[in-house]
């Protein structure tokens, strides 16, 4: 009976926010069980349990000393690299054990990259450095084809396709960044580890770094340690916060909360997270 | 608001004008020194060198004219073993130092490369006279081991040096690749060090050409004419420099003169080539 | 150049704010018609249909406080985020009034009206429909003028209302008609204060191109 | 981009030749490093061991004698280790403050371009053979110090025993003079990179302050590098006393003690040197590798402490506390 | 620990709110007196003074639009900003419709009111005084358990209000009484609108405690 | 007539927002005019006007390379040291030429002080980190004094009182920053530059010398070059932007606004200003 206008059944309103990660659809990529971690008898992080989600951008926070950079080189095995380096407990990396017997680091790292707080191109051309470990890889097959889709993937193609054979140092320091990013990906890995990726570099580079990661985000699980705040409410899906905690081990990192991104920044659910995000501190 | 200071700020300056001008006066004296050794080297020794006289065999003693072919050949010889041994050993103990090595092991095998170093080669030729030369003739090897045992360390040095400036961040670049350890280090990091091994090279191979003592007891007994056998003692310039330093015949002065200056000659350019090449590698490097 | 992540959530925030718009004229046109031909059924559809407008307004909330604690908006875009958040609340509020029109035709549904107040009624909705449309195409467009322009349309609205309640006094003898006299007199307030908000957000539209705030009337004064 | 990893590959397989590669790189390189320990180590055994004859004979007593006399047959160090050790003093008091004044031209004052040029002078003066510099101070520096320099000590401080005595061409004056002219460029290469190696910020630091340049050098950069100075100018002193040719050339030789610098001399170095032909007996070559050894051992020494005094310095720069 | 200067900031923001509402209170209190009075100066007084709410409310808008672009608050100290930033918009509202009765009480000073009626907007007023109170003190204290009480008293005024309803339908009929009558209506409704604002603080409240925000009760369902 | 409430008139209103410097009642420190500045031929800032005022914190950001350090080295005449430095210009300090004949480097800066980016701490002990300029400068009575009030002012006494023997190098990163503040500070100048002094500190570090700058404010000048926007809007009274623009010169850094720093994050008056604040570029 009633004219003019009719009510239809509403079509479910489309969030306008950013779309959650649920994390229940996303396959785990990491589980990291009773994870400590330490240098010699000095423990850097202790009873850390923490699964890491596939094509999610999760980002680690903390205060300084807090063990954010132990636990990420663990997660590709870098840390073997320190010889007074010691661990307890699990990683799995799709189930498997990453420490487990017969596991090559040198594998875990080809699938599990990394990049450096300090950008570290190779002393090599342009091309060199991309091209450089498909071929200690074997992965001889098109390396041009493999060295130009790296580079557009990772946003650089169109400002060095013409200097290809210029050396890797001339570029600018964001520059250099997006260049071990797309050194990185050469190899097709799986993992994208970034420890503090862009705390050397200006706003503008860091907001080019941060877009790249939201691009990268569709082919690669991404973990971001970050000293900025911010730049972890910006880009990272999920945040893992760890704090300093002391006992007769001496002081050394835990994980205090982990959780999505808007969940952290908005409420957290632990008091500590919460002194930090706001900044009010110890 | 008075920006011109004080009258003690006077006197500061004043202190400050006086440090300056004395640095820079020890900095003149020690160029002046230089000129003045290369000039009077220069101004005596340039008249007797000439085509023969760096063609033609030793004079006979006590005889006028001939040259120094075989100091030339036989420094030559000597210093290419001597580089052909030290030069891979020293980039090996350099990567284990700086690669590989434990902190302790690393320390003390970093003591015993300083101590060879500050080593005084008249020892390096005592050594190689007890090794190789008592109870034999004296031979080339000998002298050859001897100038090695001079160039180890500061070729091992050399490469530390530019393996150290090959930053630890593109190491771990190429380990977090999943590179192995020996293609990081065949494929990383010695390419990029490969300039400063050959530049510390050279410096080593102009030191080792100028070194007398450790030639001394191994290989200043020798004939007047080339010698290639390194079985046998090698004519070689320093030697023959330092006999006829102690000679007194003026010809003889005249002759080390000579002899001298190309020695000098051949030092000043290559060293300061390589030294120059250094110091721009050492900058790009930064 | 790309858009950032930030400004295509700032973007979808702003959409979702004009899909809002559309839907609270959806439910004022629906009171309206509900009213006119006194149809309990679609005030019933209208009153069951400002959920979605509070859902919808509930996402854009929570949009903003994502956006703030996120992203750190400044200049431009904190005024925008704050336009947003202020005309959010007052679409909510339009369509809140809505409902109470709405309400208010359920509880006379039985009272012939009297047709020349029904038809003034019918008029002054249309204002203030005219007046969100307005207010909603100036935020869009950023238009200075459009937004400022409320203002006169608000004047018609609130002399409609005076004249209203004049009206009302006349016939309010009549007792037949008391109660539903008196209930729409309360209609009439109501898309009144439809007309103020509109002009509050061609306020928001204001301040977010002057980046500052001013009253185009002051609101105390007003009707 | 791959799919879900295939678990068995992360365990090796066709990393065969990876693992191969680590292993020989590092057995090679060890085995190098190996080679310098036992390097070291057989030098000093084959040095003591041709000792040995000169050890049984004389004993500890060898040190303090003071003869040398292959006719009868006894020998000692003393003279050889007071030429060392006057020699080198001589050129540690002229070499010094000059190399620290070069330094700190090179490192702080002068202009970028000069730096470049006037530093490859001062370490080219380093680069000449000694054997070089020798013949020009026994036919150049000697009898210009014997001419114009040494009278004019002699005249002005004569009544000082050590500048009595008749100015002389050659001697240990001279051997010290010369060796100040080795050992500054040694000492001030190092002390500039030491400078050099003081952070620009600390200097900045300084002058923000409002401190002088010289008063920036003294208290930041001369106060922060002063145990590697020292460990610099004990560098030098290994120099000083390790060389042979150079001093055997202006030295004079002479096997005594004589309180006059003006008079010929001898060091440890210079007497091995001297003797490379003229050695008769086996007693007499075992005692020329006394010498060497004692030579050694002092050479390890100086080296020994030169790196406990950077050891110390490297820690207190990085404030390890 | 010190307090930061961006804490100290956050205080004085929560400071000058609780300020604005004693400056609402004294407002209504004004306007109830006016109207029970009909004191039209007083009336004039109170709608004078709500040029000094407006300014404190723009004052407090600023503030936090300050806040906003320079702190870039996140968590509790971002909910506290917001619910600052909601409750300010509230308590505006309600010093408005304190003018709206004081400008009612003007419009009918000459009429002598129905003692009952004005005795029942009297309890009205009290109420919404005495849920404004409740609402800034759950605020202060962040008292949760105050701030949901504010539904329950909202409810009494809900109910005066309809109960005035059904009352003035019974003596609008009498002619010197009708405009009267009509202009009360409006104020019972204002009356009961001052409430639902309370609980709306009182629900920015529980949001700013809990992180989560819900309406106590859905507004388009109330009264 | 009212009776029950009457309607005082109002107190007026206490601002509830960060108190506005009000310039005009801030005398004027630094006076710079027409100031171009450059290394050899190439031009880093030019056509630069601006006036700093006194206990006020001025930030200056801008994109990297925009002569945002040249600048701030400008003020003390620390650019002297470079030899290819260039300028053009006046800068007047109280009135006086900063250039002018007679002036003499030494001494502006000693009045004027400046903290870097990295922190500096001379290799001595805590206590002749502080105390080493005064001796310098013969400012040698009450030295403990001095030196106690520097630390306290710089908010560093509390946690180095029982260890000012101590190398300062074994204090951590922030505290270090701080005792190049208490160092600069016991000289006692008229104005502090920063230039970047928290971009290698973490969160906590920062925010202490973030703390520490607002109570400086009381007795000092301050000047701050921040990559970190927030950094800015968080300290700063007012905002210098800087941006690059570029002609025949080459590229050089401009002043683009000057404002109160709620007025540049708010409601900057250049477009290029707001493209910036809001991370638009380019
Ligand atoms: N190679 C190492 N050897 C010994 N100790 C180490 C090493 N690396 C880190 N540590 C110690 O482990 C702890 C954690 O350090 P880590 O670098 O993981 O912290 P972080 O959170 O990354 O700090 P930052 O934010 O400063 O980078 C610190 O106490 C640090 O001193
Ligand atoms: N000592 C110098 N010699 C030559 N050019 C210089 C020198 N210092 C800076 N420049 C140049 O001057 C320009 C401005 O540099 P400046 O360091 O002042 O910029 P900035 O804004 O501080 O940058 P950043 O944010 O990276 O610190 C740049 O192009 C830079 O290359
Ligand atoms: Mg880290
Ligand atoms: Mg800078
Ligand atoms: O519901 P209001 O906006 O009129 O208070």
């Amino acid at each position: 009976m009633s004219q003019g206008v009719t009510m239809p059944p509403m079509r479910p309103v489309d969030v306008a926010v950013r779309q959650e990660t649920e994390s229940q659809t996303h396959e785990t990529v990491f589980d990291i069980q009773g994870l400590q971690a330490g240098y010699g008898s000095n423990v850097a992080i202790k009873g850390v349990d923490l699964e890491i989600y596939r094509n999610v951008i999760t980002a680690v926070i903390g205060p300084s000393g807090c063990g954010k950079s132990t636990f990420i080189r663990c997660l590709n095995r870098m840390n073997d690299e320190v010889p007074s380096f010691r661990h307890e407990g699990t990683i799995l990396y799709h189930g498997v054990d990453l420490y487990g017997d017969g596991v090559e680091p040198v594998e875990v790292r080809r699938r599990i990259g990394m990049v450096f707080q300090k950008a570290n191109p190779f002393p090599k051309t342009i091309y060199d450095n991309v091209a450089w470990a498909p071929r200690v890889l074997g992965l001889k097959k098109d390396l041009d084809e493999r060295v130009e889709k790296a580079l557009q993937s990772a946003a650089l193609w169109d400002e060095v396709k013409d200097r290809l054979k210029r050396s890797a140092l001339s570029l600018s320091g964001g520059q250099q960044q997006r260049l071990c990013i797309a050194r990185a990906i050469a190899i097709e890995p799986e993992v994208l580890l970034l420890d503090e990726p862009a705390s050397a570099l200006d706003p503008i580079a860091t907001q080019r770094i941060e877009e790249l990661m939201q691009s990268l985000k569709q082919d690669y699980t991404i973990v971001i340690v970050t000293h900025n705040m911010q730049q972890a409410a910006r880009v990272a899906d999920r945040t893992a916060f760890f704090s300093i905690d002391s006992d007769e081990d001496g002081r050394y990192g835990v994980l205090v909360e982990y959780d999505e991104t808007p969940k952290i920044f908005t409420a957290p659910s632990d008091r500590r997270t919460e002194d930090y995000v706001t900044g009010r501190f110890g | 608001m008075n920006l011109q200071g004080d009258r003690r700020l006077r006197r500061r300056r004043i202190v400050n004008r006086l440090a300056e001008g004395s640095a820079t006066v020890a900095a003149l004296l020690a160029v002046l020194v230089l000129g003045i050794v290369v000039w009077s080297i220069a101004k005596r020794g340039a008249g007797e060198l000439s085509w023969g006289f760096l063609t033609k065999d030793l004079p006979l003693f006590g005889q006028p004219g001939g040259g120094i072919a075989p100091l030339l050949v036989g420094s030559a010889l000597l210093v290419g073993i001597a580089t052909a041994i030290a030069l891979p050993v020293a980039v090996l103990i350099a990567v284990f130092l700086e690669e590989f090595a434990s902190p302790r092991v690393g320390a003390a095998i970093q003591l015993c490369v300083d101590l060879l170093n500050g080593l005084p080669s008249i020892i390096i030729g005592v050594f190689v006279f007890g090794l190789l030369v008592y109870g034999h003739p004296q031979n080339g090897w000998a002298g050859s081991v001897g100038l090695s045992i001079v160039m180890l360390p500061l070729v091992t040095r050399a490469t530390q040096e530019v393996l150290r400036l090959v930053p630890t961040s593109q190491r771990e670049g190429a380990l977090a690749l999943g590179a192995s350890r020996w293609r990081t280090v065949l494929g990383i990091t010695l390419p990029s060090a490969a300039g400063g091994i050959l530049t510390g090279t050279v410096l080593a191979v102009a030191r080792a050409v100028g070194e007398t003592a450790p030639l001394l007891f191994a290989t200043s007994i020798f004939g007047r004419t080339i010698e290639w056998n390194p079985g046998h003692a090698l004519p070689n310039l320093p030697v023959q420099i330092f006999i006829w330093s102690e000679s007194d015949l003026p010809e003889d002065h005249a002759r080390a003169w000579a002899s001298a200056l190309v020695l000098l000659i051949f030092v000043l350019v290559t060293s300061l080539t390589a030294r120059l090449v250094l110091a721009r590698t050492r900058r790009r490097m930064g | 150049m790309l858009r950032s992540p930030f400004q295509e959530e700032l973007d979808q925030l702003e959409a979702s704010l004009q899909e809002e718009g559309a839907l609270v004229l959806r439910v004022l046109r629906g009171a309206l018609n509900a009213l006119a031909q006194r149809d309990v059924e679609l005030a019933d559809d209208v009153i069951a249909f400002d959920d979605d407008v509070d859902r919808r307004y509930l996402q854009i909330e929570q949009g903003i406080e994502h956006l703030l604690a996120l992203q750190t908006p400044v200049a431009i875009d904190l005024r925008l985020v704050l336009a947003i958040l202020h005309t959010n609340l007052h679409l909510e509020r339009m369509a809140d009034y809505g409902v109470t029109v709405a309400k208010l035709t359920k509880l006379v549904a039985d009272v012939e009206p009297d047709p020349l107040l029904l038809q003034s009624l019918e008029e002054m909705g249309e204002r203030a429909e005219e007046m969100i449309r307005v207010a909603l195409d100036a935020f869009a467009n950023r238009d200075l003028e459009a937004a400022e322009s409320l203002v006169e349309l608000d004047e018609l609205i609130d002399r409609s209302n005076r004249r209203f309640v004049d009206r009302v006094v006349e016939i309010v003898g009549e007792p037949g008609m008391r109660e539903w006299a008196l209930r729409m007199v309360v209609v009439s307030r109501t898309l009144e204060r439809i007309g103020d908000h509109a002009v509050d957000i061609g306020e928001q539209v204001a301040y977010l191109l002057t980046a500052e705030f001013r009253e185009f009337t002051d609101a105390s004064h007003r009707g | 981009m791959s799919a879900v990893p295939m678990t068995q590959e992360l365990r090796g397989g066709r990393r065969l030749r990876d693992r191969f590669g680590d292993r020989l790189l590092l057995i090679v390189t060890s085995a190098a490093g190996l080679g310098a320990v036992v390097l070291i180590g057989f030098i000093a055994y084959k040095v003591i061991r041709g000792a040995h004859l000169a050890l049984s004979t004389f004993g500890l007593p060898f040190v303090w004698h003071t003869a040398w006399d292959t006719n009868k047959n006894v020998f000692g160090a003393a003279p050889g280790l007071y030429g060392t050790a006057v020699t080198s003093l001589i050129a540690l008091l002229i070499a010094t403050p000059l190399a620290l004044g070069i330094a700190l031209f090179l490192s702080e004052l002068a202009p970028r371009s000069l730096r470049l040029v006037v530093g490859s002078l001062v370490e080219t003066l380093a680069a000449i053979p000694s054997v070089v510099l020798g013949l020009w101070g026994i036919l150049v520096l000697g009898p210009f110090l014997a001419d114009h320099v040494e009278p004019w000590l002699h005249n002005s401080f004569g009544f000082l025993p050590i500048f009595s005595g008749t100015p002389q061409s050659s001697g240990i004056f001279v051997a010290g003079v010369i060796l100040a002219i080795m050992v500054v460029p040694i000492v001030a290469s190092v002390c500039r990179e030491l400078f050099l190696s003081v952070p620009p910020e600390l200097e900045e630091g300084a002058l923000a302050l409002g401190a002088t340049r010289w008063e920036m050098v003294r208290g930041v950069v001369l106060s922060s590098s002063r145990p590697g100075i020292g460990a610099a100018v004990i560098l030098g002193l290994g120099r000083a006393l390790g060389e042979a040719i150079a001093v055997t050339q202006v030295i004079g030789a002479g096997w005594f003690i004589r309180s006059s610098l003006f008079a010929p001399g001898d060091t440890l170095a210079s007497r091995i040197a001297g003797q490379y032909q003229g050695a008769v007996s086996k007693l007499q070559i075992a005692s020329l590798f006394y010498l060497a050894a004692i030579l050694l051992v002092i050479g390890l020494l100086t080296n020994l402490l030169a790196q406990i005094v950077v050891k110390r310095f490297a820690f207190q720069r990085t404030g390890g506390s």
